[in-house]
């Protein structure tokens, strides 16, 4: 199979980039595989990547309702950070980290990984003390961290309100090696990568039961008939609710619709990602100049893919209240994606009550920054019935056990994580 | 050049007697009132106006609306600099600044028009398979390269100087658009006393008929237009908004709309520049009317390209020439009008050639017409000169119009993730089965293209809509028009094998990028999209979208509609997201909560610090105080030693009365209440239903069915929305009544060992204050001052003896100063929330930073609080295994080992010799203070087991601010831990 | 979005705030043998249907009214709204 | 014997602002008492004792007292009585507490509210730009009143004529309340 370079752009471009091949195949569904992973999303073709090259499970099928990619690595704002402050969390979303860092070379697609970090700001002595503690849970997670002043924050980033705010600004926390990814060429690269391995990629095969016998998972329904699988692995985040109630089960999940933004293209305005948590309001910018932005969910149970005003302008008023420079950007498009929002703001990735039928989701709004390490852990769970070591907490029976990871601290009602 | 060389010498709804000047890159022009940039500039031959975004093209004026992919200017100059502004749309004003964007070097010689040589190097999604070597330079090289040469204007990196305001409408019935159709179901609706808005994105109402040459009821289109506005501007019940474009429908038929109050406007003289309405509609009547599309054809994105009705409207309503041999490319009737109109005006058409084998539908006099053929080629680097066709002919032209058909805009009806279907009739998407709730599509918005059919649809559905809402309709004229020639035919593009043919003008997509993603597997329409970046710059594929999903379909050997649409998303055309925020920003980001003695404390030195909304005293600076650390600690040992007086307004007040309002408490409290004295206060602690803690404060029982409970500044709001659930959805049968008095109460903490003698001096006999008669924990209603009724609570936050007394907040300001001047005596200070903190962590009590929505009763070490004898909320999830480890962490003092060291919050804890990882976290401090009364820095902080470890010594470590000190677990009660001062 | 409040007519969602699932009224009896379990699956497991949805919101910018919301998950159409106290009364709550 | 007394000070000052065709009024008369209804009453024991003319809608209001006092309906088991006494509304209180025990439980109101009063002929105009209710007189009676947010502010509004409205909102953000309604009044006006 051809691995992409420079010098294959050239050549191609002399001949009239007449020699390039499909970027993966268009099979058709065979009876059986061994791993049946449901979801053509980030997380579903990251786990095929992953148990393909890594674990040596090839015999596998991703079945996508849709195209691939058209889950949440389809439409949100791209954002890569591993500051995280709970034990449960960080080591995992720190292992996601460093395979981003790796991530082009190894499956030979610029996803344009770009750390150009990310910083939250504070405007007030608690905040500052919880920052502090997060910084030093990174830290000694193995992470990066860094403490800034205002003073320093003046110097970086003048455009920042910095005289006129109602919630003046204090400080932040950076976390340098944070940044954004091209989303849509994740899910690619992934797919590509696994496709040449020998993964089945079914788009337009929308799953629509289990066979489910004295509580063995052995197969799925599909809309292009029925196909067995040794496992079969959920991976639908934003529509787990639905899917796995097909399997008869009730998930400590809830999904809500989080609108994302993006501007008109701009000449290079903003050097990283900036979070102004007190106000709602997160942007980068993207390499093709878009102010790419968000906030809040719009805190009501959604699977439509869309939101409404009230958020986009409370989004908006966090934006001009931290830059007021942006006022007379033009917001662009507006979209909604449907987010698993977990009862404790962290995710799941086991087993089930069911054998055979594992489940991976509830990644609330922070999924996108978790795809390979999710994909990784999941295969490695998949593989050899085990949880990875970064992700033993994962565990869907965590509630009844009481061992919650909330890192906000909002408790069990999922449209405040 | 002369001036307004272009500018026909008759014609136009220009107002030739109101000349503006203008410029536009340094070079000074003349228009008139009723032009837009993008007229002016073609009446001075200014066609060559921009660069495309990717090779850095010589582009032109395309279109003359919103759809415009080329022409994006950077509008006024400095702070008011507005990057990517459509020429078309931008109204001219006397004193207009623009310049061109997108280039290195000036417009006429862009340094980055060397891409556009390397493009064969350069198709769709290239990037995604090189930059990658080696690993560092992506970052260091390519991606600033690509940043630099991405993006189109330039913000000013200044705060913007304008200011913008929100507002809310109502109506019976919202009319999007008032092109002949809007303005149709306008008159119906509005004749019959419906209350109708009616908007449009344009200045001046008329949509088509402005542009074109119809008659309607006998009239000129445009007059038929002006009458009809005058008719509706002449309705109350009728509200006409220019300049607002509706941009997105919502749910339940609330619209989002821009109304631009001053960009027409060469200065907003402090007024708002825009305004945002929210618009309440009961329906809607989507009569935006339709977008043009060009053909593709090889090396059509010359300047002087243009879409034909493009043309037309230059020509009928600008009265611009945007050449002087115009020719026409058609693939059906509607191209013909151009030429017709053209010549009308007295412009000359070279030839009309159309795709077709048919013969003409109008008659041209010394017009070439060739039917049967199309374009190969075209030739003029900076404006086109020629076109080659497909029988050889080179054709000399300076402007071509293209006329492609047209597509309805559906856009609207698509937000709510309503599909458009396919109409192989007119050959074009229109509005979906599933419309936004409330929403009708009439006029060429809905497929129908014609002008007389377009009226009777529009009046048709205002009738329908009238009647839905149980309306009587009032029937007056109807509307008399003829149906022009019409048709379509699928000739989306010429096929080429050579030069590239322009799909997406603005994001550089050609035919060949489409063919080349559809090779490399990218097959579905939004996979297209997404590789491609067809459609995603800032017209969003108004004129590409459809020629692209026709080019993939071909690919596939697919219908159209079995290739299916992207998803048109709000909104319509970008808005300002300074529109958006509204007047939310800089200091009226969020309101200001006084406290009722704030203008005292203005006045007496104060340092404010926003606590939530509240703006709270931090401290009050004396003279000679050095720093905020030398204030604080004077305002604590003052009061430890005599008396201080510190407002604690912000605290929620809730006032709770019923015969079961003692039963409520014991559901919502994990203490119990059912016992509690009247004349009584008692500390409460809250759980949440999962078993975390969740606020706690005080509640006295002022009669035997009466208690006032206080509840943390921070969760107020919080506390009593989740009591609320509690009455009204868990225990609905209770006799319970919650009403906040947060803001009706003006309450002051008076602390320190002469606070009795201080308030004995306010309150008025015969109260007695003595500790027999009024002992801790004490509650009264009492009056104050002569008669000033007030309340007065026996509690302590401070660990001292000390009280809270409230009056009502109008008389807040003044008690404040009533009881420092009584306190004057004892030598009374004022303190703020500094030293409030101080002593709180003095006095070991958790706070916010402890209360933090993670730490359950046990790990505050109130676990003592959870009764063992009745049920609350929160108790049963609080029992959960893992929620109770053994190991649990426990909230304890921290004393520095060397007591010149500083503790600091957000330092985690390291048990001494292990090493510092996240596997070995013991915990992490929580609150820190320097402590006046003891000479060092304190903290608190949760440790495993920090219980049974008194006495150890920690690492006390912060990598993040480099520091890393030793400590000792001790109690969390650091001053008088037995709590005899409070009681005496 | 806009809810039609039984008792004042339709007022913008904004006005309201968002609580969840309106099983959240059927708050187990904490001294049944299974409360444990049951207080486990009162807070934390969903139905989430794509779909019909019962829903509580509060009239907080409004009459302090708690009201059970029937939404579509996946259209946000709204066919009825009820106040919550009569729905928890007919549920057989009491005090 | 106690040497100190307190005036009640105004929370906007006693604003006062005559603008072009709207009009701007601190109110600091009225008192303000909370009554809410015990279980099993449905308001009319309330009305009669305080001479109301009937029981008004949630949402709507009707003079009480003789006259003297407005009596509006703030939620189904909750009327807000305004009367012109803001003085002595302690004493009021105390009083409706004993005149209405068992009917209604009382709470004194007065000091939570900032009261300002808005009229002229471009009243709507103004109010259009904060205010989320449909004040057109067909859907917003004289006497009806809502509670709604502006500018992130919770407020009462009611209308008192055609284009005269009063309005509440808590005193502690008097300040920003009276800001938001300068500014749509300074919006409009040319």
């Amino acid at each position: 199979m051809s691995r992409y370079s420079g010098i294959k752009v050239f050549l191609e471009g002399l001949t009239g980039n007449k020699g390039w091949k499909p970027a993966w195949r268009e099979p058709e569904p065979k009876s059986h595989y061994d791993v049946i992973i449901i979801g053509g999303g980030g997380h579903g073709l990251s786990t095929a990547y992953y148990l393909s090259k890594v674990f040596g499970v090839r015999n596998v099928a991703v079945l996508e309702k849709g195209w691939l990619g058209s889950g949440n690595i389809g439409r949100n704002t791209t954002i890569i950070r591993s500051n995280y402050m709970l034990p449960g969390n960080e080591p995992f979303y720190e292992f996601s980290l460093k395979l981003w860092e790796g991530l082009e070379q190894d499956f030979n697609y610029n996803a344009m990984v770009s750390q150009r970090s990310i910083l939250n700001l504070f405007h007030s002595d608690p905040q500052r003390d919880a920052f502090v503690r997060r910084a030093n849970a990174m830290i000694l997670a193995g992470a990066d961290a860094e403490l800034a002043d205002e003073a320093q924050l003046r110097r970086e980033l003048p455009f920042l309100d910095f005289d006129n705010a109602r919630f003046p600004i204090k400080g932040g926390l950076y976390q340098r090696r944070g940044g954004t990814v091209r989303h849509d060429a994740v899910a690619w690269g992934y797919a590509r990568g696994a496709d040449q391995n020998g993964v089945d990629i079914i788009q337009n095969c929308e799953v629509t039961g289990f066979q489910i016998e004295n509580g063995v998972c052995t197969g799925v329904e599909t809309t292009k008939g029925a196909i067995s699988g040794n496992k079969i692995a959920v991976c639908v985040a934003g529509s787990s609710g639905h899917v796995m109630a097909k399997a008869g089960m009730r998930l400590p999940i809830e999904s809500h619709v989080l609108q994302a933004f993006v501007s008109e293209g701009l000449k290079p305005t903003l050097p990283g990602v900036i979070t102004f948590g007190a106000g709602h309001f997160y942007v980068s910018q993207s390499d093709k100049g878009g102010l790419v932005f968000g906030g809040d969910i719009d805190g009501y149970n959604s699977y439509a893919q869309r939101g409404n005003l009230p958020v986009v302008e409370d989004v908006a008023e966090g934006g001009m209240a931290i830059m007021p420079m942006i006022g007379r950007a033009r917001l662009l498009r507006s979209w909604g994606g449907i987010m698993d929002m977990s009862m404790d703001g962290s995710p799941f990735i086991d087993k089930t009550h069911i054998e055979g039928l594992y489940f991976n989701g509830g990644w609330c709004y922070g999924g996108f920054k978790a795809t390979p390490a999710s994909g990784y852990c999941y295969a490695h769970l998949l593989a050899k019935d085990e949880p990875h070591p970064v992700a033993t907490e994962m565990r869907l029976d965590r509630f009844k056990r009481g061992h919650l990871i909330d890192e906000k601290g909002q408790g069990n009602q999922p449209n405040l994580h | 050049m002369t001036e307004q060389s272009n500018r026909l010498a008759h014609g136009g709804l220009i107002n030739r007697d109101k000349r503006l000047s203008f410029k536009f890159n340094g070079t000074g022009f003349k228009g008139y009132e009723g032009d837009t940039l993008a007229s002016a500039l073609l009446a001075n031959g200014k066609g060559f106006v921009g660069r495309s975004f990717k090779y850095h093209r010589p582009r032109g004026i395309f279109s003359a609306g919103p759809e415009e992919p080329n022409a994006l200017v950077q509008l006024r100059s400095g702070a008011h600099q507005e990057p990517n502004t459509r020429a078309t749309v931008a109204e001219l004003f006397d004193g207009l600044w623009a310049s061109s964007q997108n280039h290195i070097g000036s417009l006429e010689f862009d340094l980055m028009s060397v891409t556009d040589l390397a493009a064969p190097f350069l198709s769709a999604g290239f990037y995604y398979k090189t930059f990658m070597w080696p690993k560092a330079f992506w970052e260091k090289v390519y991606e600033p390269l690509i940043r630099r040469s991405a993006g189109l204007g330039q913000l000013s990196m200044k705060d913007d100087p304008d200011t913008y305001d929100k507002g809310f409408l109502h109506c019976d019935l919202l009319i999007i658009g008032a092109g002949p159709a809007g303005l149709a179901a306008a008159l119906t609706a509005g004749r019959s006393g419906a209350r109708v808005i009616i908007a449009d994105e344009d200045f001046v109402m008329g949509g088509r008929l402005n542009a074109e040459t119809y008659g309607i009821n006998g009239m000129e289109g445009h007059l038929w237009a002006q009458n009809a506005v005058a008719e509706l501007a002449a309705m109350d019940n009728v509200r006409l908004m220019s300049r607002t474009t509706v941009y997105g429908a919502y749910d339940h038929g609330v619209f989002g709309a821009l109304e631009r109050k001053t960009d027409h406007l060469a200065q907003s003289n402090g007024k708002p520049r825009q305004i945002l309405w929210r618009i309440y509609s009961k329906r809607s009547l989507l009569t935006a009317g339709a977008t043009e599309r060009p053909i593709a054809f090889p090396n059509n994105d010359r300047p002087g390209v243009m879409l034909a009705g493009a043309v037309r409207s230059y020509v009928n309503r600008y009265a611009v020439a945007p050449g002087h041999k115009v020719s026409v490319f058609t693939n059906n009737d509607d191209g013909w009008r151009t030429a017709s109109d053209l010549q009308k005006q007295g412009v000359e058409v070279v030839a009309v050639i159309d795709v077709r084998n048919a013969p003409a539908p109008v008659s041209l006099n010394g017009v070439e017409t060739i039917h049967g053929a199309h374009i190969v080629d075209t030739a003029g680097r900076k404006g086109l000169k020629s076109i080659k066709l497909s029988n050889g002919k080179t054709i000399a032209t300076d402007c071509l119009a293209v006329a492609g058909g047209w597509n309805p805009n559906v856009h609207l009806t698509c937000h709510q993730r309503g599909k458009p279907e396919w109409r192989e009739d007119i050959l074009a998407f229109v509005p979906g089965g599933t419309l936004p709730a409330g929403m009708q599509v009439a006029g060429a918005a809905s497929g129908t293209l014609t002008l007389k059919a377009g009226l009777q649809d529009a009046a048709q559905s205002a009738e329908t809509i009238l009647n839905d809402l149980g309306m009587a309709v009032k029937k007056s004229e109807s509307f008399e028009a003829e149906d022009e020639a019409h048709s379509a035919t699928s000739f989306w593009h010429v096929k080429t094998t050579g030069k590239r043919a322009w799909v997406d003008l603005q994001n550089d997509v050609t035919t060949k990028d489409i063919k080349l993603s559809y090779q490399e597997g990218f097959r579905s329409v939004e996979h297209l999209k997404r590789y491609s970046t067809l459609g995603m710059a800032t017209d969003q594929g108004k004129t590409s979208n459809i020629a692209g999903l026709a080019i993939l379909a071909e690919c596939s050997g697919k219908t159209i509609p079995e290739t299916g649409t992207t998803i048109f998303r709000p909104p319509y055309t970008p808005v300002p997201i300074g529109a958006l925020a509204g007047r939310a920003r800089g200091k009226d980001f969020r309101p200001y909560r006084l406290t009722p003695s704030h203008k005292w404390a203005e006045a007496n030195g104060a340092t404010f610090v926003e606590t939530g909304n509240w703006l709270r005293a931090q401290w009050f600076a004396r003279k000679g105080e050095k720093g905020w650390r030398d204030s604080v600690d004077r305002e604590v040992q003052m009061t430890r030693a005599s008396v201080g007086i510190c407002d604690v307004t912000t605290l929620g007040k809730i006032d709770i009365q019923g015969k079961d309002a003692a039963e409520f408490l014991n559901h919502v409290y994990t203490n119990a209440f059912l016992k509690l004295p009247v004349g009584k206060t008692r500390y409460g602690l809250m759980l949440r239903e999962d078993g975390i803690a969740y606020d706690d404060g005080t509640t006295a029982r002022l009669g035997e069915n009466h208690f006032v409970m206080t509840t943390t500044t921070a969760n107020a709001v919080l506390v009593f929305r989740r009591l609320e659930f509690a009455r009204q959805c868990l225990w609905p049968d209770l006799d319970v009544h919650l009403i906040s008095t947060t803001d009706g109460w003006a309450q002051f903490a008076v602390a320190g060992p002469n606070s009795r003698a201080l308030l004995q001096k306010v309150v008025d006999a015969p109260f007695d204050l003595s500790s027999e008669a009024f002992p801790f924990m004490a509650c009264a209603e009492l009056t104050v001052c002569g008669g000033t009724p007030a309340r007065l609570f026996r509690i302590s936050f401070s660990g001292e003896l000390a009280y809270q007394i409230a009056v009502p907040s109008k008389y807040g300001n003044a008690m404040m100063g009533v009881l420092m001047q009584a306190g004057e005596e004892f030598g009374a200070i004022p303190y703020g929330t500094e030293a409030l903190g101080v002593m709180r962590i003095e006095k070991g009590h958790a706070a916010g930073n402890e209360l933090n929505g993670q730490t359950t009763a046990a790990n505050l070490g109130l676990g003592g609080f959870v009764s063992a004898k009745k049920d609350c909320i929160g108790k049963t999830l609080s029992q959960r295994p893992e929620m109770n480890p053994e190991d649990d962490i426990r909230l304890v003092g921290f004393k520095p080992v060397n007591t010149q060291d500083a503790l600091l919050a957000g330092s985690h804890f390291i048990t001494k010799g292990e090493r510092e990882n996240m596997a070995n976290d013991q915990g992490w401090m929580s609150s820190v203070a320097y402590s006046p009364s003891l000479g060092h820095s304190i903290g608190l902080g949760f440790i495993k087991n920090g219980q049974s470890r008194m006495g150890e010594i920690v690492k006390v470590v912060n990598p993040a601010r480099g520091v890393n000190v030793e400590a000792e677990i001790v109690s969390p009660h650091f001053y008088d831990p037995e709590g005899g001062l409070q009681r005496g | 979005m806009i809810i039609n409040h039984p008792l004042l007519g339709p007022r913008d969602a904004a006005e309201f705030v968002y609580l969840g699932d309106a099983s959240l009224i059927d708050r187990p009896d904490p001294n049944a043998d299974d409360a444990a379990e049951a207080f486990y699956e009162y807070g934390y497991l969903r139905d989430n249907p794509a779909g019909e949805h019962q829903e509580l919101w509060y009239h907080e910018q409004g009459d302090r009214s708690w009201l059970v919301v029937t939404r579509n998950t996946v259209t946000h159409e709204i066919t009825k709204v009820e106040i919550a106290r009569e729905i928890a009364k007919s549920r057989g709550r009491s005090r | 014997m106690v040497e100190y007394t307190l005036q009640l000070e105004p929370f906007l000052g006693g604003y006062a602002q005559q603008f072009e065709h709207v009009s701007l009024n601190e109110v600091d008369t009225m008192a303000l008492i909370s009554l809410a209804l015990p279980n099993g009453q449905d308001g009319t024991a309330v009305v009669q004792a305080l001479e109301a003319s009937d029981v008004p809608n949630v949402g709507a209001s009707c003079p009480c007292l003789n006259g003297s006092g407005t009596l509006m309906r703030m939620a189904q088991d909750q009327f807000l009585l305004c009367v012109e006494d803001v003085a002595n509304s302690f004493e009021m209180n105390k009083d409706l507490e004993q005149k209405l025990a068992g009917i209604a439980y009382t709470t004194d109101q007065t000091h939570v509210w900032v009261a300002l009063d808005i009229g002229g002929p471009a009243t709507l105009t103004a109010l259009e730009r904060i205010c989320p209710v449909d004040l057109d007189i067909s859907a917003f009676d004289i006497g009806a009143v809502a509670r709604t947010s502006m500018e992130h502010l919770g407020v009462i509004i009611t209308r008192i004529t055609e284009t005269n409205f009063r309005l509440f909102s808590a005193s502690s953000s008097a300040g920003s309340f009276l800001h938001a309604l300068e500014t749509s009044i300074e919006n409009i006006t040319t």
